[in-house]
């Protein structure tokens, strides 16, 4: 019954959008007004006004940069979201797994127990081991430093080419979140603690509005770049192409920490304790 | 035959988008899996995305990247050489939303799975059944 | 810096949320503070831009100066003027009163908590200032998702009923975005002033409707207008109570509040009164809404959800009078977004307080509760008399105005609701407080007095303020509507 | 662009959409999920926006597809529908 209703509803929606279609312009047709009206101010002036040649760049970290400031501020929202949602503080773990390296024997030691060090002689590893996993490891730490020099370089060279501060932030995080899956989540908690990812992910945003509020204190609009020619030394365009940059990194920097944050969080139901 | 098929031409894109939409809403409305519902939600989040791109497409014009961008006043750049670059910068923050929400959703399932022990709506709507009773 | 004001109002709570997610790691108690100065700040850049609209005229503001529809523009007249100052005295006043009960449901998330608050804030004021289409559903999304963690953060149902909020909070966000995309389609630009200036032309394109219609479908979900409120109840009902008096007086407010900007600004009283013939039609679903959720109201065993249906009433309300399309009705509109988010602040702080100390808010607890918290029962008095109409408290006047509004456009059916929605919140709340006046506490049989066990002062003293401001708001709707808000009805109504 | 490419491809997105939300699998719905996004990337990159779709191949075939198995772990793989 409910499930005729709901049909019915999503059938009447779509054809009432495809009715609108009509009176829509020809796909791809130069003449259509989204393609006359603002747009071809953004094609033919990011050159001469902001020195980036790759337009989706200037129009998001420039001229709509403060759309881009909330896009951030969107992510930083999630990561604090899901770290408010899903964290619990165990005090104590209720069983864990060590494995006595030089014999292979795997002890499981239940509540109130006392716990070996983690040392050389005893691992500890997750209620779900795979002991096999020498080639997922191998594998990993081969690539995953030229993720993060991919990262960078995307990150860096969004002004000329595909890419900027989001998309290498993902990727950035996404290199962590592959070591964290091929290790296990206490050592990439090891390597980027959830206080580092938090503080990180505070940062990033901070460069982006502290920019911005820095153009305000030199006496210009909020985000407007090209009063930081001041402080840079430079003239008012390559300023706001320097400002792009700036603000790029603190992108970045935001989304792989947050990244990395819900993916704590996530993986681990908030306890931090046992990832994938 | 061939007015046809002008016209799918150039609407296709447009009907793809609706279809698309339409399977994401099918999802979040009818849908009683937790996490069937966030990837009908992303469906449909990704549909409209694909809306703005399609709008942003121009015939016989490039990518939005201006080659040989620092040669100065040399080059006039026409607007109709490349293809219209706000729909990517709008899609761009909305493909960050979407992964936000969808981030804040699965931490919300999980939670909801930790008091519940399922994901199925009508279960849970069991389980407070008998627990009123 | 005086001009930098409407950046400010943004800015400066911004930067102060991030500054709180980072000393939470650091030093818990410096939080709190942080966020009443960041509100301070807020309120005071509110009121500022609000004098200066009345002495100067819109102000406008190009971020990153670029001039629209380029770049992104504020712009701020009467209507949102006056909304900020709701806004950031609503936030203001409820960080102090919900201090304690903050301090007892999250004693170890406090940073987090804090820089959602002012986050959620931020973002509603930046929906409330901004001029341009796209950056509204930005900030849109940013008071959503900051909403959906506050709501889930409850015990028992909360996570439940706050992924169902997610899901339908982003059918409507994204029903929002493709309205936006429709115009775009349309107009080739997304500043709202210059969208207006454009749509003239092509009024008759299907485009155009269809954006209208998917526009106000997902302000609909959004503010929970009545076949599309599912997500409302249970998501307030079974929230922490710290996060509620903060979400409930603001997100539907605002979205009525947007809801007015895209009808009147966006597209003009001219289309959307005068050429589509929708007007009727919507009013004739207010009237259902109100008349639907009194009768749901009815049937609810506790205070919470009783009150969260009375919402959606009120939602009806607003809706209403905006559609009645005349200056009477839209007047009411406008003066009620102000009066609900007082009476809904009243109403839900001391719903608060009831919860903090009895712990349960169903019906049979409230028994002698009169006898054992007398100040915050009286300014629940106070609210319930507002929210049912009885003058001196705001809530008459603004139905008054509604009423008036209907009678002109001669619509008696949602005058009628209007009228039946007041009786049934008579009986809503007079049931409450013959339940908490003449039966005694259970566990007093025999003594017969209750001691009083009132909750601590600093929750007491900003429900206090709420309750008076009821009545002084009351006392000064003339100069409201005199001097504000009969400047921000735009040009072209009857 | 060559349409004919493009309608095959969006073709391709709506199968596999289609096929995310009727698997009853939820880690299968998870990785088909992730087939959706990567064959939009693709879509995308044909049409021209580029940085959409290299921001779509990384967030939506990488760290969303990631997110969804990492909670699909943590949850059940059950559906019933």
């Amino acid at each position: 019954m409910n499930k005729t209703i709901g049909f019915i509803t999503v059938v009447l929606c779509g054809a009432m959008l495809l009715l609108g279609t009509a009176d829509f312009p020809h796909w791809g047709d130069p003449q259509s007004p989204a393609s006359r009206h603002v747009s071809p101010y953004y094609i033919e002036k990011s050159i001469p006004e902001t020195s980036v040649p790759n337009i989706v760049t200037a129009v998001l970290a420039d001229y709509r940069g403060y759309d881009t400031m909330f896009e951030t501020t969107v992510i930083f929202t999630a990561g604090i979201a899901c770290f408010f949602l899903l964290r619990i503080r165990r005090k104590e773990p209720i069983i864990r797994y060590y494995r006595h390296v030089p014999t292979g024997i795997t002890l499981r030691i239940e509540k109130g127990a006392k716990l070996p060090e983690d040392s050389k002689v005893f691992d500890r590893i997750d209620t779900l081991y795979a002991p096999h996993d020498l080639i997922n490891k191998t594998t990993a730490r081969l690539i995953i430093p030229f993720i993060l020099i991919f990262a960078l370089y995307v990150i860096a060279h969004g002004h000329h080419s595909p890419g900027g501060g989001f998309q290498g932030g993902v990727i950035l995080g996404a290199a962590i979140i592959l070591f964290a899956i091929s290790y296990d989540l206490r050592s990439a908690n090891r390597k980027m603690s959830e206080r580092a990812a938090a503080l990180l992910s505070t940062t990033g945003v901070f460069i982006y509005a502290g920019t911005g509020a820095l153009c305000l204190l030199l006496a210009s609009n909020f985000l407007d770049y090209s009063a930081l020619a001041l402080i840079l030394g430079v003239d008012p365009v390559t300023a706001r192409s320097h400002g792009i940059l700036i603000v790029e990194i603190g992108v970045g920097l935001t989304v792989m920490a947050v990244m990395v944050w819900i993916y704590y969080n996530l993986s681990s139901r908030g306890q931090h304790d046992e990832g994938l | 035959m061939d007015d046809i098929l002008s016209i799918l031409i150039s609407k296709y894109n447009y009907w793809g988008y609706i279809i698309l939409m339409m399977v994401g809403l099918y999802a979040l409305i009818i849908k009683k899996n937790l996490v069937k519902k966030i990837i009908g939600m992303s469906i449909m989040q990704t549909a409209i995305i694909f809306f703005y791109v399609s709008i942003g497409v121009k015939k016989n014009a490039t990518i939005p990247i201006i080659t040989h961008g620092h040669n100065g006043a040399a080059d006039i750049v026409r607007a109709s050489d490349y293809i219209n670059p706000l729909p990517h910068v709008l899609m761009l923050t909305a493909i960050v939303v979407a992964v936000a929400t969808l981030g804040v959703a699965l931490a919300l399932a999980i939670k909801v799975y930790r008091h519940y022990g399922t994901l199925e709506e009508d279960e849970i709507h069991d389980f407070l059944k008998k627990q009123a009773e | 810096m005086s001009n930098h004001f409407p950046a400010l109002i943004i800015v400066v709570p911004l930067l102060s949320a991030f500054l709180i997610a980072a000393t939470g790691w650091i030093r818990r108690i410096l939080c709190f503070p942080i966020a009443v100065f960041a509100m301070a700040v807020s309120l005071y850049c509110a009121v500022a831009l609000l004098l200066k609209v009345v002495s100067n005229g819109q102000v406008i503001y190009h971020l990153g100066g670029w001039s629209p529809p380029w770049g992104i523009a504020y712009q701020i007249d009467y209507l949102n003027g006056i909304v900020l100052v709701v806004v950031a005295a609503v936030a203001f006043i409820n960080l102090f009163a919900t201090r304690s009960s903050v301090a007892l449901e999250f004693p170890e998330k406090l940073g987090p908590f804090y820089a959602l608050y002012v986050l959620f804030v931020t973002g509603l004021l930046g929906i409330v200032v901004t001029g341009d289409a796209f950056n509204l559903y930005v900030l849109l999304e940013i008071a959503a998702l900051t909403g959906y963690a506050l709501l889930g953060m409850g015990e028992g149902r909360a996570p439940l009923a706050s992924l169902n909020y997610v899901f339908m909070g982003t059918i409507g966000a994204s029903f929002y975005l493709l309205g936006i995309g429709y115009l775009y389609l349309a107009t080739g630009s997304l500043n709202m002033a210059d969208i207006a200036a454009l749509l003239p032309e092509i009024y008759h394109s299907k485009v155009v409707l269809l954006a209208f219609i998917i526009c106000m479908t997902g302000l609909f979900i959004k503010m929970a207008m009545f076949p599309l409120h599912l997500w409302l109840p249970d998501a307030y009902a079974y929230s922490p109570s710290a996060s509620i008096s903060l979400i409930a007086p603001l997100t539907t407010k605002v979205m009525v509040y947007v809801m007015i900007r895209i009808a009147l600004t966006v597209f003009t009283p001219r289309f959307s009164f005068a050429s589509l013939k929708v007007s009727t039609s919507f009013v004739w679903l207010a009237a259902i809404a109100i008349v639907m959720a009194s009768i749901l109201a009815l049937s609810q065993r506790s205070v919470k959800k009783m009150l969260a249906y009375i919402i959606i009433a009120e939602v009806g309300y607003m809706v209403g009078g905006l559609w009645l399309g005349n200056r009477n009705g839209i007047t009411g509109a406008i003066l009620h977004i102000i009066n609900d988010a007082a009476m809904t602040l009243c109403v839900f702080l001391a719903a608060g307080n009831l919860l903090f100390k009895l712990k349960q808010d169903s019906f049979d607890h409230l028994k002698g509760v009169f006898r054992k918290m007398p100040f915050s029962m009286a300014a629940l008095v106070i609210g319930a008399l507002s929210i049912i109409g009885v003058p001196p408290t705001c809530g008459f006047f603004s139905k008054w105005y509604l009423i008036l509004g209907g009678v002109d456009a001669g619509q008696y059916g949602f005058v009628a609701a209007l009228i039946f929605s007041s009786l049934v919140n008579v009986v809503l709340f007079f049931r409450i407080f013959e339940i908490g006046f003449f039966e005694p506490a259970q566990e007093h049989h025999s003594s017969g007095s209750t001691p009083v066990e009132e909750v601590p002062l600093e929750m007491l003293v900003p429900l206090m303020v709420v309750a008076a401001l009821l009545v002084i708001l009351g006392f000064y709707t003339g100069d409201i509507v005199n001097n504000l808000i009969r400047f921000a009805l735009p040009a072209g109504i009857a | 662009m060559i349409w004919q490419l493009d309608f095959i491809i969006l073709t391709l997105v709506i199968i596999s959409g289609i096929a995310a939300i009727s698997i009853k699998d939820l880690l299968g719905a998870a990785v088909l999920f992730g087939a959706y996004s990567f064959m939009m990337c693709l879509l995308w990159s044909i049409m021209g926006a580029v940085d959409v779709a290299f921001t779509e191949a990384s967030v939506g075939a990488g760290v969303s597809t990631v997110l969804f198995v990492a909670a699909v772990f943590r949850t059940t793989r059950r559906s019933r529908d």
